[in-house]
């Protein structure tokens, strides 16, 4: 079923340079802790679980290492969405580094709520090494909710 | 005769693994053989462990990439002893690798054989709940990745070998065998679980939904065949009503199990709390007959499933199960704990299975000549718990007896202690270091960047357009040359890759593959072979994160694997050489305590050559072990003792401080001095101890009874007072009838933790009892018995000599009384209801506590941390269990949590094995990913400093400015991303390269 | 008021003449009406210069922060500023033996001169007359009078801790002051009302305030916590902001400040009373305090607390996250 | 021939594809033909090099769009003009057999072998299988019989079987593997092959339902087993297999019961 399936299907991509509302494609940017999450994000691949083409992963070894204004710039430079990903509590490689970052996450968070900017362009999520399912699930769920938002315009047309 | 510098290692297990890491980095050549496929054992199989719900394969996934790449470590899967020769130093093995049809070598576990594989077999790591092809890998994280094929579920149509673009089948493979040299072997093949099949009376293989508690932690496990959730067999619903059923296959005589599986409770607590966890309709209840949560902080985890979690508890022993046909649901039938009979109907039952001996148990023993216990299991001596009756030959793990993680993995470290103290004199004979040409040195050139993209068979290319991807990646800046490869990994591709380097200039290198967390050290290999520094290295995992992930969209994944190439070229072109910062290893070691966990840690430094420091306060060796005669398995401790100080005091190599204190501690491993303080009696004039290595085993204390007329009857006394008078014949023959009451200063609010011990204490002297003088009564009163492992035999010697038990629950205490003269106790037992005791002696089993005013005052002074209990805590409660957090220090013995002597020798013998993989190097190599601060722009908030788990950061007090310790540093770059002055940068991720990377959006 | 001087200068006096502190900083009249500047008190005879009123509403703490450690100080202060010290305290920029803190009660508060300026239309007054609670400002071609409770800073409307709660020195302070403005006002109560509004309405007000700022600084330059060597919007490798008109730059940038002063805003919104465009901008920092107490029970200040941001509890409220479904 | 409205009412026609081989059975249709062989006129002949080029969708497609009766017709095993076609032509026959079983339309599917010599022969097939067919009466996929959605369902099913390329490979290695020898060097047991055949179509054949069920409407394994009629254990085993091959996902918990649908 899956071998015909892959030559019958077709899709065509939006050229990236030129964005219009018709062929955006969202792109999104997820910062992921080398230890629990990108290992996650392998299993999903090794487990060839699809999940939508839209996020390109840049790879910090803890997401204790994640400072607010790499999720804040991603945004201004036109990301769609920004995903930060570390380990569950408790996992975490370097033994506290992701309980700080909750922390930093909770205040970008809440700061976005307070001044009313659309939260649903940055996501918090905790991945393990052996939830590659889980991965690609969170993926599809950011996927989808940025494509309801449409193309970031938020630091754009001010 | 001449020492052999290597090691064998039996069995892939997390003891395995750890004992090969452990000498590996101590300098010895180590094998490890492995009967399947892929190393990482049971623990690779769980879901989360206890008490902790540690996420398993988050945790051990990089110990088993370490082992699989470590250049002193060879892993021989698929293999078997045959034979062995020689004796201990130098031993001569003939081992039997079996064909896996697959080369090892060439295999790039990319698994397209396995896709294409006709043949639907079944899934052994998953046990057997979804299909596996005959070519298969034992699980998708495995080490090493390599594939093979199950020939008895082959049926050789020759598909694999067609579709395999590295030519790595080979079906004319054929076994192999191999002979190797070394010079000690360490045992750690592991358990086997119970197989219930066989007792009909569960239903197991033919009620579907009677799963054992290995398959339901498969179920359970997002990697695994329910992807997590929770579902019963018959007809994935699910279920609500979920009944775990303790001790299938252990505390059974009738099916020759008599012994304790040591961690079914913790197990089964933890499956039912991750069940519901998981999924919220299920509620659980778990059978068993004692809850035997004896480690450090099991007894919370009990407390908490059961308050938090609303998991149910009823003592009972189900005798069996029957299966309503209607709608697959299990009656279980039971007897209740005050004798009536009750009838419930489950969705689903998990038996929480015991651990068996492996199965090739008796064949491994005559191999290697060793001899084995009652059960099957390796036999050991109670003093040198890791020790099989063959010198050279060492065993840890569940081998030795049932045990968790945490224990196994100690066992791990104190097996390969003895290897270090039988080797010593050949360390670093057979480890080879890889000599590299001179690093080019490329500051000040502008970036020639050269990009490798992957095939990966068609892995990659059969759905991202790869040449397309080297062209797009040829006019990105600074890239002076790309191209494309089948396989990037493979030998060849490596020279080629030092070729195109000398023959470009090429001074950063980039290779577009599959994830980094398994191949980037062997490019960074090969880049160095170029003359290159490894860090002038990026990856693209295009494989990971595009074609196998978006196979249906090419043209997005193709898309997407250019984003990748240029977000990577764009760091390629900041990344600059990193060096690893190397430190002085001075060779002494401090050992804090001279009970027993000190002075077998400080013998274990000694016997190899180490100068140690044993300071003790109080005036002579021996600590808690003075006042304990007997174990409970009947060997001397007094002896022992004796027999350890003498050695000790023997011992050149160990300077021993008594009546002493430590002042001071500065510095870091490597590099710490300390100050003693003597008490006042004694002159002192030692002045500064400089050392490399701390061993905390400052040891614990009794508690001292306030309840129960202690101190104000004579006829109360404590079990070391008991101890006493039976051992020492002291005891009074008047004296008829005896009551013990367990769990003192244990297990409440204010200790909440299990004192571990007490159990074994009292059946230990009331055995005793019983053999000096058969008419006395003795009744113990408990909440749980808790003689857990193979201690679970006194338990029933005492039964069957006449030992009377009854139990109690927390909020009835039993109640002591004295009428007139006489002494009556009061107790409301859940088995029988209220009696009253009359007794002569009353026997209290009090608990152990930490030394609660000097750990407050050591934990800051090492900074090291302590748990809620005020025990030391150390650095993971499953991993690393000795170590702390920061570099250099370690932890055994009581100062860690109670724990019998055996446990504490074993633990002692873990801190030498840890503390040699330091010790054995004259300097030692820091991570070249460390983070800097520009002091131009510290201001010294100290935010930092708050934020780093390792104690890498100080303050100079002077600049006010913060200080990097490179030889402490992990980094991890919490510290980075805190400090607002952006001051600080993590070499390898620094602000500048992200940030360029985050601009790469187009 | 006039006890209060009179305590105070008795304080100041003996600190002087007994040499206990190298000098004392206070406050003197400014060559502008309603106007303070700061003064070092070294010698007795300074001590007549010194004033304490409504309008000195600067936070001197921001001076000890030039000042070498090992220096012994004397500072006259009032609790918020004596918060914001503390602070600086726990992050160890002050010695706290270095320090002789002489607390004043607070009774009003202090003047905000955004209001006043809205309230006279953005004139200049050359004059103003005090009468009890009534403020008469004079310019060229008006004359207001104004209430004192329509030109307090609102950090000293909601300010709910008037009396020190660090010092070596309390100024003795009237009775009355204790019962002034106990009013059951609640002191996130701005943050409440901004929380209440539409996201949409929320998102416009941000928008049009900050579209206002100049990136001048002055609030960075007024706040007692900003103490950094170099300020990340002047960072460079990499260069993380191009400080443009454009407003993403300025939102970019008042967002990070406000996750730098997550939990350590003292609340006592010098920011808000510099801003020369009169942006509230100290209502972001309020919120992340009251988040601070909502999320981690954190909006305590005390000497020895850790950092907001640099400690953790193993439960901390994680709602925000993504889950799997 | 000539049709009458009426036809309906008189004796059912079958309507027959026949695959003849251009070397053999078509020389024997041709023989027929010149010897005046009378047989009944419901085959429609596609002629062919060999029977190895019947692909097993030829035969599920021609079903699905109605006809009543294929018969596949070959050189004498042996005889191939091409060596050894009509095996492969036997190997694709016992797998659609097979497959064809579960929809139970095994019976309209014949293979037999007639030479260029058997005119007589080829008469005689024809006019048995033509008779057989009309007996059985038109097929339950042709228009006449208002095709039910279930049973469009299973062809549905079928032919994503006969499509995955894992079954081609196994049924295009049949012979190697039990005749001559596999990659070991070893024959391996016909019976035991095609116990793996066997169950490797069945486990697919009931996949490709579930599938397809689901991309109807989302469901659960309860709604799955009653609609195919199928043991509760045996879907959810097969709805794991498809999980695991991220063809289908969770859509929802109803009650206690997960619901499936398939993946974009």
């Amino acid at each position: 079923m899956e071998d015909t399936e892959k030559t019958e299907e077709i899709q065509v991509i939006a050229p990236t340079d030129k964005v219009t509302d018709e062929n955006w494609e969202p792109k999104i940017i997820a910062f992921l802790c080398n230890w629990c999450s990108y290992a996650g994000a392998d299993l999903a691949g090794v487990s060839r679980i699809q999940y939508p083409p839209n996020v390109r992963v840049v790879r910090v070894p803890c997401s204790g290492r994640i400072n607010p204004l790499f999720i804040l710039k991603s945004l201004q430079v036109g990301w769609d969405s920004v995903l930060v990903s570390g380990c569950h509590p408790g996992d975490c490689h370097y033994i506290s580094g992701n309980y700080y970052a909750r922390r930093k996450f909770s205040v970008l968070d809440d700061l976005f709520e307070f001044m009313g900017i659309d939260k649903g362009r940055v996501n918090f999520s905790w991945v393990s090494a052996a939830e590659g399912a889980a991965f690609a699930n969170i993926i599809e769920k950011v996927t989808e909710k940025t494509r309801k938002l449409g193309p970031n315009r938020l630091f754009k047309e001010l | 005769m001449e020492k052999i510098g290597a090691v064998l290692v039996i069995g892939g297990g997390i003891a395995g693994i750890q004992s090969a890491l452990d000498l590996a980095e101590s300098g010895y050549k180590v094998y490890v053989t492995e009967k399947t496929t892929g190393i990482g054992g049971v623990m690779a199989q769980l879901d989360k462990t206890f008490p902790t719900n540690d996420c398993s394969m988050c945790i051990l996934s990089p110990k088993l990439v370490e082992a699989g790449r470590h250049p002193n470590i060879e892993l021989l899967i698929n293999a078997n002893i045959l034979k062995l020769d020689g004796e201990a130093g130098n031993f001569k093995l003939n081992i039997l690798r079996k064909a896996l049809f697959i080369n090892s070598e060439k295999c790039t576990g990319c698994g397209i054989c396995g896709q294409e594989c006709p043949v639907e077999s079944i899934d052994i790591y998953n046990e057997h709940m979804v299909i596996n092809s005959a070519a298969f890998v034992k699980y998708p994280q495995s080490v090493p990745l390599v594939f093979s094929i199950n020939k008895d579920m082959c049926i050789g149509c020759g598909i694999c070998q067609a579709v395999c673009k590295a030519h790595a089948v080979e079906y004319f493979q054929q076994d192999e065998e191999i002979n190797i040299n070394v010079g000690a072997i360490i045992l750690a093949p592991g358990f086997d679980e119970f197989d219930p099949a066989p007792l009909q009376v569960y239903g197991y293989g033919k009620y579907p939904n009677v799963v054992s508690s290995i398959e339901f932690e498969r179920i359970l496990s997002a990697s695994g065949p329910y992807s997590g959730m929770v579902l019963r067999p018959s007809d994935g619903d699910i279920p609500e009503k979920v009944a775990f059923l303790q001790c299938i296959g252990s505390r059974d005589v009738h099916h020759a199990k008599p012994y304790c599986s040591s961690v079914c409770c913790m197990y089964t607590a933890k499956e039912a709390v991750i069940a519901k966890e998981h999924q919220h309709q299920v509620n659980p209840t778990i059978f068993s007959m004692d809850i035997r949560a004896y480690g450090k902080d099991f007894d919370k985890y009990i407390i908490r499933a059961q308050d938090e979690y609303g998991i149910r508890y009823i003592r009972s022993r189900i005798s069996s199960i029957e299966e309503n046909p209607r709608n697959n649901n299990l009656i279980l039938n039971y007897e209740s704990e005050d004798g009536s009979l009750i009838s419930e109907e489950y969705n689903m039952v998990v038996l929480s299975v015991g651990l068996n001996p492996p199965d090739d148990a008796i064949k491994l023993s005559k191999i290697f000549g060793f001899e084995l216990n009652e059960y099957n299991f390796c036999k050991t001596d109670h003093f040198t718990p890791s020790k099989t009756s063959k010198s050279g030959i060492f065993v840890c793990g569940a081998f030795a007896a049932p045990k968790d993680i945490p224990e196994s993995v100690i066992q791990a470290s104190a097996s390969a202690a003895h290897a270090n103290i039988l080797l010593h004199s050949a360390r670093n004979s057979l480890v080879t270091k890889k000599v590299y040409p001179p690093e080019i040195n490329v500051e000040g050139q502008a970036p020639r960047i050269g990009i490798f993209v992957c095939h990966c068979g068609t892995n990659i290319g059969g759905y991202v357009d790869v040449p397309s991807v080297v062209e797009y990646a040829k006019n990105l800046e600074n890239v002076e040359y790309a191209e494309d490869n089948l396989y990037t990994c493979s030998a060849d591709t490596q020279i080629k890759i030092v070729e195109t380097i000398k023959e470009h200039n090429l001074n950063r290198v980039i290779v577009a593959s599959c994830t980094p967390r398994t191949h980037e050290p062997l490019f960074q290999e090969t880049i160095r072979e170029a003359g290159l520094n490894p860090y002038l290295f990026e990856m693209a995992n295009i494989r990971d994160q595009c074609s196998w992930v978006h196979m249906h969209v090419p043209i997005a994944a193709t898309d997407k694997s250019k984003d990748l190439v240029r977000m990577a070229v764009s760091k390629a072109n900041k990344i600059e050489p990193l060096q690893r910062t190397i430190l002085d290893m001075n060779h002494n070691v401090l050992v804090i305590g001279g009970g027993i966990s000190g002075l077998s840690a400080a013998l274990g430094f000694a016997e190899q050559g180490f100068m140690t420091y044993l300071v003790e306060k109080t005036t002579e060796l021996g600590g808690h072990a003075k006042n304990i005669h007997a174990s409970i398995e009947g060997n001397n401790v007094q002896e022992f003792l004796s027999n350890i100080i003498e050695k000790a005091n023997k011992n050149e190599n160990l300077k021993i401080f008594l009546e002493s204190e430590i002042d001071t501690i500065e510095g870091f491993v490597g590099n710490f001095e300390t100050k003693l303080k003597s008490s006042e009696n004694k002159e002192n004039d030692e002045g500064t101890l400089e050392h490399g290595i701390i061993v905390v085993a400052t040891g614990g204390e009794q508690y001292q009874p306030t309840e129960y007329l202690y101190s104000k009857d004579p006829r109360v006394v404590t079990q070391i007072d008991f101890e006493k008078m039976l051992f020492e014949s002291k005891f009074d023959e008047k004296v008829n009838k005896i009551v013990m009451i367990q769990c003192i200063g244990s297990r409440n609010e204010k200790n909440p933790y299990c004192s571990r011990v007490c159990c074994a204490e009292a059946i230990k002297n009331s055995i005793k009892l019983k053999d000096l003088y058969p008419e006395k009564e003795v009744i113990v009163l408990f909440r749980d018995i808790r003689t857990y492992g193979l201690k679970e035999k006194y338990y029933r010697e005492a039964r069957s000599k006449g030992v009377m038990f009854l139990r109690f629950e927390e909020d009835l205490p039993p109640e002591l009384e004295k009428e007139g003269e006489n002494l009556v106790i009061h107790v409301d037992s859940p088995n029988i209801g209220k009696v009253d005791l009359e007794l002569d002696l009353l026997v209290l089993s009090v608990g152990i506590h930490p030394p609660y005013e000097s750990n407050e005052k050591m934990a800051p002074m090492l900074k090291v941390p302590l748990n809620d209990d005020k025990f030391f805590l150390e650095a993971h409660v499953k991993l690393r269990p000795v170590d702390f957090a920061t570099a250099g220090i370690f932890v055994c013995g009581l100062a860690h949590s109670p724990r019998s002597i055996d446990e504490s020798i074993m633990q002692a013998n873990a801190v030498v094995s840890r503390a040699s993989t330091y010790l054995s190097k004259d300097e030692i190599e820091a991570e070249g990913i460390i983070a800097t601060v520009d002091i131009s722009k510290c201001s010294g908030c100290g935010l930092c400093i708050e934020t780093c788990a390792y104690n890498a950061i100080t303050m100079d007090e002077e600049k006010m400015v913060v200080e990097i310790n490179s030889g402490l540093c992990k980094g991890c770059g919490a510290c980075v991303s805190s400090c607002r002055g952006l001051a600080i940068d993590l070499l390898g991720y620094t602000d500048e390269e992200i940030y360029l990377v985050i601009n790469e959006f187009k | 008021m006039e006890q209060i001087k009179k305590s105070l200068n008795e304080i100041v006096k003996s600190l002087i003449s007994e040499k206990k502190v190298e000098y004392v900083f206070g406050f003197e009249e400014g060559t502008l009406p309603l106007k303070s500047v700061p003064l070092y008190i070294e010698k007795e005879e300074d001590i007549d210069r010194m004033i304490w009123n409504e309008y000195c509403n600067l936070n001197l703490v921001k001076f000890l922060l030039e000042e070498p450690h090992g220096k012994k100080i004397g500072i006259i202060l009032k609790n918020c500023e004596i918060r914001s010290l503390i602070v600086l305290i726990n992050e160890n920029q002050i010695n706290r033996e270095d320090i002789v803190i002489i607390g004043v009660p607070c009774s009003y508060g202090i003047i905000d001169f955004n209001k006043v300026s809205k309230l006279i239309g953005g004139k200049e007054f050359t004059e103003f007359k005090k009468n009890g609670n009534d403020y008469t400002f004079k310019g060229v071609d008006f004359e207001k009078t104004i209430k004192l409770q329509d030109i307090l800073s609102n950090s000293c409307v909601y300010c709910k801790d008037k009396n020190p709660v660090e010092y070596d020195y309390l100024v003795e302070a009237p009775i009355e002051f204790k019962t002034i403005q106990e009013e059951d006002i609640d002191e996130y109560l701005d943050v409440i009302e901004f929380e209440k509004k539409k996201p949409k309405e929320r998102w416009e007000y941000f928008k049009k305030e900050l579209e206002k700022c100049t990136l001048c600084m002055a609030c960075r330059e007024s706040c007692p916590l900003c103490y950094c060597k170099v300020c990340f919007i002047d960072s460079n490798q990499p260069q993380w902001f191009d400080k443009t008109e454009d407003l993403s730059e300025k939102l970019l940038f008042h967002m990070t400040r406000a996750i730098h002063l997550a939990g350590r805003c003292i609340m006592c919104e010098a920011c808000t009373r510099a801003c020369p465009e009169g942006i509230n901008i100290h209502l972001l920092y309020k919120k992340l305090r009251k988040m601070s107490k909502d999320r981690w029970n954190a909006d305590k200040i005390e000497l020895g607390d850790p950092s907001v941001l640099g400690s953790y509890k193993i439960d901390d409220p994680q709602e925000f996250m993504v889950k799997e479904d | 021939m000539t049709e009458s409205k009426s036809e309906s009412e008189k004796e059912f026609e079958p309507k027959i594809l026949g695959f003849l081989c251009n070397w053999c059975s078509y020389a024997g249709a041709d023989l027929a033909g010149v010897s005046r062989n009378q047989y009944p006129p419901n085959v429609r002949v596609i002629r062919l090099m060999c029977s190895g080029r019947v692909d097993p969708n030829f035969v599920i497609d021609a079903l699905i769009k109605g006809a009543d009766g294929i018969l596949i017709l070959g050189c004498h095993l042996g005889d191939c003009h091409y060596g050894e076609g009509n095996y492969e032509a036997q190997a694709n026959y016992k797998m659609v057999d097979k497959l064809l079983k579960f929809v139970k339309l095994d019976n309209r599917v014949t293979l037999d072998w007639v030479s260029a010599a058997e005119g007589t022969y080829f008469a005689k097939i024809v006019t048995d299988f033509t008779n057989k067919i009309r007996s059985l009466g038109p097929s339950p996929l042709s228009k006449k019989s208002n095709p039910s959605i279930e049973i469009q369902l299973k062809m549905k099913a079928v032919k994503q079987v006969v499509y995955n390329p894992r079954i081609r490979k196994l049924v295009g290695r049949e012979r190697n593997i039990t005749l001559n020898e596999n990659v070991y060097e070893e024959i391996i047991d016909k019976d035991e092959f095609d116990l793996l055949l066997n169950e490797t179509l069945e486990a697919e054949y009931v996949r490709n339902q579930i599938y397809f069920h689901l991309e109807e409407s989302p469901k659960s394994v309860k709604e799955i087993s009653n609609k195919m009629g199928i043991d509760k254990k045996i879907i959810f085993e097969q709805l794991l297999v498809l999980r695991q091959r991220s063809l289908i996902d969770l859509s929802e918990i109803k009650g206690y019961s997960p619901v499936y649908k398939v993946k974009k």
